[in-house]
């Protein structure tokens, strides 16, 4: 029910919006429960275990009941706090985890099979038959469990990431965070002010204090204005800090305001990184509940929950209110409603010795022990020491006392110290390097005490960044003395409500002792009290405290459960934001892939970059009959093919050849210039890292080139290599892989194309020679080395011309009979000839496995060398690779297919090895493969069984020489 | 007492006034044929097989703090057995076989739950090393099926098939690896072993390992000394120091993997989906969270927490795999401390030490060997000889270069699996 | 986690790749035996505690360097190029 | 002979507006890495001095004028942009040229900072990163160059090959900075 008065909310603005598909009016600035509560609307969602219909608990982010879900299709947000939501013309929000409605849900059965559904029930039942869990217990267990639900759409909307960097991060913009703030200002230092509310004042918007003789709010507000004119000030309202992490950093996360968010090209949410030298945790306190009897009714809420929605809002949440509490603020939530002219119907203040000046009716030493009304508060029940009194209240506003948002300082392992005097936990000093804490977060909870020790913290931070505090100047403000009487759980019969969302009860934290879940870890797994959305904001304390009364410990030796980032939930779009679609990796292009795109060529993933996995021609109509016909190019004429993605490094350097003799196995020193050498590397553990060719280029310089792969791994290999182990070797890198777009040149006529391409012919280049051409007056670099069998060279150009001399190549290639060839034929023509590639190198070889033993220099040291000689890598009975083609009825071959004796079962036991690579060679007109097998080498000419279970084939095997074309390299040299 | 459906009825017609401590706390007495460093998942279960296969219930499990406080406590739950080395291979067969009679066998229900694992590949090459490792797992005696992109679209269609960075060629199901509820296998085994006569001490952290004449002769606590003829070290993420107390140097290297879990939701998953290339899997909790989780953070550590680079990839793969997840919220992120071997597998051995056993380095794969773990350490330990399928797991492999179980292929040194 | 890297100063964690324990700049001599080579390869202290560590600035200035670290509460108390660690060992 | 047509790495990318913020290419004739080798670092200082006016640059600056500098470009390495290089610097270092290697852009406007903010880690305000600063760094997962040209102009570069990711992923957040300032 509204209420007259201003508050913060913008009564020429009414807001239309809509739950569960009628139609209210709030006004600007309303959040979408206190526009329900000033509609009349008082049941907001179901708990979580036993349905029960549940209202507005909080006026914040910590609310564990008035969830709701919200938008459509691919926006349809679940779990959403009533109690944050931003009003906005056209907010459609419906309610969740109820069905078939609010009003009526059929699952509310549960609450009356509570006695069976107690703590940890579900551990003792539901284990026979065996296969009914999955069949019948889970299934029913998980569609009863859950709140919102998820649309199943992609999310389409934006959400971004930023940093941000400044010398002092001040995490909430209360009256300590203010001051804090300015302090800072005003020395000199950058300043970042995050609030997570819309507004910076926090508690001062909700009451009716004053600061420097003039409303909180307005001073709050004023204060805001002062430092946001600041160069030195970024406020960031609408944004929670996540988190504290190491070295200063903090995760942020901000919520646009609808308007700016509805804009193109804007996001709905911002993941801020914030970097920041000193920070000061000014978060507040959040106020906690007392678990009493059905103290989960509808219209139950904290009276600091009430006393905002009056004064902020100027709602009243009910008619006819009761007050509950054990410090003073059961007395100002008392006053504000009589301020606003809502009848109290009772105040009972749990302290004895309690005395109030307000004319309703009071009770002093009493607790509240019970509530009626399943679908709003009726009524509560009143015990004192004369007996039970029934009083009529539609809402009663409890306060516990406070509890201080110290969930940050607990981010880094920082255990909070138990304060006697206020009950609560408090932090720890230093609990995050570089934070110091103010206010009602360290238990200072009088408004004078925050001002002042919001600038008091500052000066603290300051002083660490060797900046000076001016001398503060300290609004005047209420300093009044917190006075409680811990008051946790009211005794009696009944159900009285801990973690009201997961439905965790008093009786459930008894019962977990009982058995032995003492720890309060133990008590919070076994009972999930705390696990629900608010993560125990609302509860943790209590419940410990029972957990202690139970135990018959005190509250500090019974310890606390850790708080964990996110301080409050964060969606998964926002922390991946922009990693969506293809958005996760960057792209690799190389230049030519414009123009394979406009052959036709399928464009496949290799690592980050992409490369044509075949280019169909007019009839084709299976991937296969382009790849035979690319093969033949290269067999019978000349194939073209962008070989650039493979890693290119310079290398310089007086000691170039003796760092490469260190990296390789074999010996690169000797190397004359203008030739190539293939080249292995090794891990230091002894396996193959790596392989590629590397050429010598001039005296003191080389050309190396990686796989595609370990391009990355190998560059980082490397600088290790000279930083870590041979810092005094003269040798530069650099990765020149982006310089120089090289094509495979391959096939009996590449000579001929390139003579007549060049701007001088090749003449007699050896096979594995390399040197400096021109085509078209560029200058170019030629390599005569070959990944096919064939007569092949490798020509390369400046990346700027990739595109045009790509174009020229596959144009020249088929007017010769050829053209250009991709993954798919090169990888076939590579099994053809027994190369390896990563299928083969895949980690676990080494170099003798692959039949490169012998390329392990034994005149020098290299990496891996003395690993490599291990027992274990060098004796017998290791798989070796082989070459396999099928000789029996079944044809074909696939990789991952195991090999076993003709006779043996295919069981793990008889398991001889695996096949790698396969491929239909269209020169052979049968399948090949690539394999390692147990002593592979003395194994030729066996005839094995490859068992492939998953595709369900089994091909008898001949197993030979990995090399099966070409077999003594004529046609390579020739 | 025995736990069931009927005991439940019976206790809340009766005010729930029956139930009783699901294990017994003791305290320590001055000698144990058997003192098991560790009240994880591990030592746990290593102390009910010692009592139940080897009737030896002379023993202790000394936890420093909280019984499950460790990994068992802070996983993700998922239970599989998709190993294709030699080693692995029959260990978490073993393993796997163990998980489906546990609950009868405990009577516990651990909800273990066989809802299927789906290893996603996104190229030619991943599909056949997903395949050699398919056949394998077959090979064993295990389930395998190979998935294609159909299959896919037809079993999980809120994967992103059409734009993800890395498209989607097909999956690895085993049909039989699914989740359980972690905390309560470390509560089962507890009970179990507690119900058979291992003394089960919390709060007792051991602070030295006593030997003579090089062998072992008991332990230092702080709750005193400890005399045993035996003592097995388990303790996950705290492998290193307690080693060095009987000064050996593990090939071990400790750091940091985070988990996450959502807001409950309604059932939208109902596999365990890994995305073989974005280090990400996923599944759903009977409670509704989704439980997801990535790699290592990448630093040696023991602070049990990470930092956001990691946070961020993990969610980043996320929404490129599955971008209908981008509106769950993350409720909460942790930390466990992964003891990582060279070569990515673990170590179920003697040392050098008579009497003295280690069982460590189950780097992130330790839950769902907490049966197996349990089995052939108590096997170990009472026989000093190796249980079959965990016999490759030798503390001197690495020296020796003989039986390296390098899954991932990644290395036999500290490449960090 | 920041890092800051003698090079280009305070740096977030993400610029950096985690190789592992310092000792791998320290390789033994190819002829030091199996233990030695196993201890450099494999066995590591490990320590609760300061720690040096390699990492590698890939994606700033390509230095690889020692970080002395605490891994109980992850402060970095300092970093070094590899080079220079090296170069101040007796 | 044939003729081998040139493209640039932003070819038909670049420019992209948004608000005030604009992003264009700004390929350099020639780019030439100079990595001096062991002990040579001042000699080849000196070099660089007499032969293109210009110190080698200190970690993390860039030296020279508008049309012939050095970048620093990681350790002990800097970019020589702009001039043909000297031949008398291979002496003292390892020249390598990297002038197709490279996507080189230029972003201006107000809220350029803001923008790279949304990809880069680095403190990229003014007191922090002044004109003049570089730095290597890491953008939206690429490896780049980053330099203050002048107040609100900035040089980018990452590998030729991520010219269009780097084209996309500029574009979201200039729209970004520019739908947050109302334009």
């Amino acid at each position: 029910m509204r209420i007259a008065g201003k508050g913060l909310i913008d009564r020429a603005r009414p807001v239309g919006f809509r739950f569960d598909g009628h139609r209210y009016e709030g006004f600007a600035g309303d959040t979408l429960a206190s526009a329900l509560l000033a509609n009349g609307i008082r049941v907001m969602g179901r708990s979580f275990k036993y349905h029960r219909p549940r209202g507005v608990l909080s006026a914040g982010s910590e609310e564990p009941n008035a969830l709701v879900t919200t938008g459509l299709g691919p926006a349809q947000e679940p779990n959403v706090r009533a109690t944050t939501l931003e009003l906005h013309e056209g907010l459609m929000a419906r309610s969740q985890n109820r069905w078939p409605s609010l009003g009526w849900d059929a699952l509310a059965v549960n609450d009356l099979f509570a006695p069976f559904l107690g703590a940890g029930f579900y551990y003792k039942t539901f284990m026979w038959p065996r296969r009914f869990w999955e069949r019948v217990y889970e299934p029913v267990i998980r569609r009863a469990a859950g709140l919102g639900a998820l649309s199943g759409e992609a999310v389409t909307q934006k959400y971004e990431r930023a940093w941000a960097h400044c010398d002092l991060l001040v995490i909430g913009a209360g009256p300590a965070g203010l001051m804090a703030a300015r302090t800072a200002a005003e020395a000199g230092a950058d300043v970042i002010l995050v609030d997570e509310d819309t507004v910076c004042g926090g508690r001062l918007n909700a009451e009716r204090l004053e600061v420097d003789g003039r409303p909180g709010a307005e001073w709050a507000a004023a204060m805001a204005a002062d430092l946001a004119a600041r160069p030195n000030v970024r406020i960031m309202t609408r944004t929670t800090v996540t988190g504290a992490y190491d070295g200063g950093v903090y995760g942020a996360l901000e919520r646009l305001a609808h308007d700016v968010a509805m804009r193109p090209g804007a996001p709905l949410e911002c993941f801020w990184r914030i970097n920041a030298r000193a920070a000061v945790l000014a978060a507040g306190a959040l106020e906690r509940p007392v678990a009493f009897a059905n103290n989960d009714r509808p219209g139950v809420m904290t009276a600091g929950a009430v006393r905002a929605y009056l004064n902020r809002w100027r709602v009243a949440p009910g008619r006819n209110v009761a007050v509950f509490g054990n410090t003073d603020d059961a007395h100002r939530t008392a006053a504000d409603l009589v301020a606003a002219g809502v009848h109290v119907s009772a105040l009972i203040d749990a302290r004895p010795h309690a005395r109030c000046d307000l004319d309703v009716p009071f009770y002093a030493g009493a607790q509240v022990c019970n509530a009626q009304g399943r679908h709003g508060l009726e009524a509560i029940s009143i015990a004192r020491a004369s007996g039970i009194e029934k009083v009529q209240a539609d809402c009663l506003a409890m306060s516990g006392g406070w509890n201080p948002t110290l969930h940050l300082t607990c981010h880094m392992n920082g255990r909070p110290a138990w304060n006697p005097d206020i009950a609560a936990f408090v932090p720890r000093d230093g609990a995050i390097p570089g934070m110091v804490t103010a206010g009602a977060c360290r238990g200072d909870f009088s408004t004078r005490a925050c001002l002042e020790g919001g600038a008091r913290a500052a000066a603290q931070a300051l002083e660490t960044l060797g900046l000076k505090a001016p001398e503060a100047d300290i609004p005047k403000a209420e300093d009044s003395a917190y006075d409680i009487a811990p008051l946790w759980a009211v005794p009696g019969k009944g159900r009285a409500w801990l973690d009201f969302q997961n439905d965790v009860t008093v009786k459930d934290v008894k019962q977990a002792a009982v058995e032995n879940f003492r720890s309060v870890e133990h008590m919070k797994r076994y009972t999930t009290q705390g696990m629900a959305t608010d993560q125990g904001k609302n509860s943790n304390v209590a419940a410990l405290a029972v957990l202690a009364d139970a135990t018959g410990r005190g509250i500090p030796e019974t310890g606390t459960t850790t708080f964990r980032p996110p301080y409050s939930p964060v969606a998964i779009a926002a922390m991946g934001a922009g990693a969506q679609g293809k958005g996760f990796a960057p792209e690799r292009f190389t230049t030519s892939h414009a123009a394979s795109v406009a052959r036709g060529a399928p464009m496949i993933e290799a690592g980050l970059w992409y490369r044509p996995s075949y280019f169909p021609k007019p009839g084709e109509t299976h991937w296969r009959q382009s790849c035979d016909r690319e093969v033949g190019y290269v067999r019978g004429a000349v194939g073209i093919a962008d070989v650039s993605t493979l890693g290119k490094i310079d290398i310089q350097g007086r000691d170039a050849g003796a760092f490469l003799d260190y990296v390789y196995t074999n010996t690169f020193s000797t190397l004359k210039v203008g030739r190539v050498r293939y080249g292995l590397m090794l891990r230091e553990d002894g396996f193959v890292m790596d392989d590629g060719t590397c050429a010598r280029l001039g005296e003191e310089h080389y050309l190396m080139t990686t796989t595609t792969a370990a391009a990355g791994q190998v560059m980082r290999h490397l600088e290790f290599v000279h930083q870590c182990l041979a810092p005094k070797m003269d040798v530069r890198f650099i990765s020149v892989t982006e310089q120089w777009a090289q094509f495979a040149v391959a096939g009996p006529k590449s000579r001929a194309l390139l003579d007549d391409l060049l701007d001088a012919p090749v003449g007699d280049m050896p096979f594995m020679g390399c040197g400096e051409v021109t085509v078209g007056g560029v200058a170019a670099r030629l390599f005569r080395i070959s990944f096919s069998g064939e007569h092949a060279y490798e020509l390369a150009v400046p990346a700027r011309y990739g595109d045009a001399l790509f174009r020229e190549l596959a144009a020249r290639a088929e007017g010769l009979g050829g053209g250009p060839y991709g993954m798919e034929a090169l990888n076939v023509l590579r099994i053809e000839k027994g190369f390896i590639t990563h299928a083969e190198i895949h980690g676990r070889v080494t170099a003798d496995d692959i039949g490169m033993g012998r390329m392990i220099s034994a005149k020098k040291d290299c990496i891996g060398k003395t690993m490599a000689a291990r027992p274990g890598l060098s004796e017998p009975g290791r798989e070796q690779l082989v070459g396999l083609k099928p000789v029996g009825a079944v044809k074909e071959l696939t990789a991952g297919a195991h090999l076993f004796e003709q006779d043996a079962q295919a069981v793990s036991a008889n398991d001889l090895g695996y096949l790698t690579s396969v491929g239909f060679s269209p020169t052979f007109g049968r399948f090949l493969g690539l394999g390692f097998l147990r002593d592979g080498r003395e194994r030729h000419g066996e005839v094995l069984r490859a068992v492939d279970h998953l595709r369900q084939t089994e091909t008898l095997v001949e197993v030979q020489d990995p090399v099966q074309f070409d077999a003594d390299g004529g046609r390579t040299r020739d | 007492m025995r736990f069931s459906g009927w005991r439940v009825l019976r206790e809340g017609l009766t005010g729930n006034r029956g139930w009783r401590p699901h294990w017994r706390d003791a305290a320590p007495k001055s000698e144990y044929d058997v003192v098991i460093i560790g009240g994880g998942g591990h030592g746990l279960a290593t102390a009910y097989y010692l009592a139940k296969n080897h009737g030896i219930a002379n023993v202790a499990v000394l936890e420093k703090g909280y019984l499950g406080g460790g990994n068992v406590g802070r996983n993700t739950t998922i239970v599989r057995a998709n190993y294709m080395m030699p080693g692995n291979s029959e260990f978490y067969s073993h393993s796997l076989r163990l998980w489906e009679g546990l609950e009868a066998d405990l009577n516990y229900n651990v909800m273990h739950s066989q809802r299927g694992q789906i290893v996603l590949f996104h190229s030619d090459g991943q599909r056949d090393a997903g395949a050699r490792r398919g056949n394998a797992m077959i090979n064993q005696g295990d389930d395998a099926e190979l998935l294609s992109r159909a299959d896919l679209r037809r079993m999980v269609p809120y994967l992103d098939y059409d734009n993800a960075r890395f498209p989607i060629y097909g999956g690895l199901l085993q049909r039989r690896a699914g989740t359980a509820r972690h905390d309560a296998v470390a509560w089962g085994y507890a009970r179990g072993a507690s119900e058979r006569g291992v003394d089960i001490i919390q709060n007792c952290e051991v602070t030295g390992i006593d030997t003579k004449g090089g062998a072992v002769t008991g332990v230092q606590t702080t709750r005193g000394a400890i005399r045993a003829r035996k003592v097995a070290i388990i303790v996950a993420g705290r492998s290193s120091q307690v080693a060095a107390m009987a000064g050996m140097r593990l090939p071990i290297e400790s750091h940091i993997l985070q988990a996450f879990v959502t807001e409950g939701l309604k059932p939208c998953i109902d596999h365990v989906i890994s995305f073989g290339m974005g280090h990400f899997y996923i599944s759903q909790s009977d409670k509704g969270g989704l439980v997801f989780g990535g790699d290592l953070d990448m630093y040696a550590s023991y602070a049990a927490r990470g930092n956001l680079p990691m946070v961020e990839h993990v969610m980043e793969a996320g929404m490129t795999l599955m971008p209908m997840i981008g509106k769950a919220r993350v409720l909460r992120s942790w930390g466990g401390i992964m003891d990582m071997t060279p070569d990515g597998s673990p170590i179920i051995d003697r040392t050098h030490i008579e009497g003295l056993y280690l069982d460590a380095g189950w780097c992130y794969g330790g839950f769902k060997a907490v049966p197996g773990s349990g089995f052939s350490m108590a096997h170990l330990v009472a026989t000093d000889r190796h249980h079959p399928p965990a016999a490759r797991y030798r503390l001197d492999r690495f020296r020796t270069g003989r039986g390296l179980m390098d899954e991932e292929g990644t290395g036999s040194q500290h490449n960090l699996h | 986690m920041r890092i800051t890297c003698p090079i280009c100063g305070p740096r977030d964690r993400r610029e950096f790749y985690y190789q592992g324990a310092a000792v791998a700049i320290e390789r033994p001599a190819p002829d030091a035996g199996a233990e030695v080579w196993d201890d450099y390869l494999h066995n590591r202290d490990n320590p609760a505690g300061e720690t040096r560590d390699l990492w590698y600035h890939e994606s700033g200035c390509a230095a690889w360097i020692v970080v002395t670290r605490d891994t109980n509460t992850h402060e970095v108390m300092g970093a070094e190029l590899a080079d220079d660690a090296k170069a101040e060992r007796p | 002979m044939i003729e081998l047509t040139a493209r640039t790495p932003f070819d038909g990318l670049l420019p992209i507006e948004a608000g005030a913020l604009r992003l264009s290419e700004a390929a350099p004739a020639r780019m030439t890495s100079l990595a001096p080798y062991r002990g040579r670092d001042k000699a080849l200082s000196e070099a660089l001095k007499a032969a293109h006016g210009m110190a080698f640059p200190a970690p993390n600056r860039a030296t020279g004028r508008e049309g012939a500098r050095a970048v620093w470009f990681g350790q002990r390495m800097a970019l020589l942009i702009g001039p043909e290089p000297d031949a008398g610097l291979t002496e003292f270092a390892a020249l390598t040229d990297q002038s197709d290697a490279w996507a080189v852009a230029r972003l201006e406007g107000e809220g350029a900072a803001e923008a790279l903010a949304r990809l880069a880690p680095l403190d990229l305000r003014e007191g922090a990163f002044k004109r003049g600063h570089t730095a290597r760094t890491e953008l939206g997962h690429m490896h780049a160059s980053l330099t203050r040209i002048s107040g609100e102009s900035w040089r980018i570069m990452v590998f030729r090959a991520f010219a269009r990711t780097l084209a996309h992923e500029m574009r979201e957040a200039m729209q970004s900075v520019a739908a947050r300032a109302g334009v």
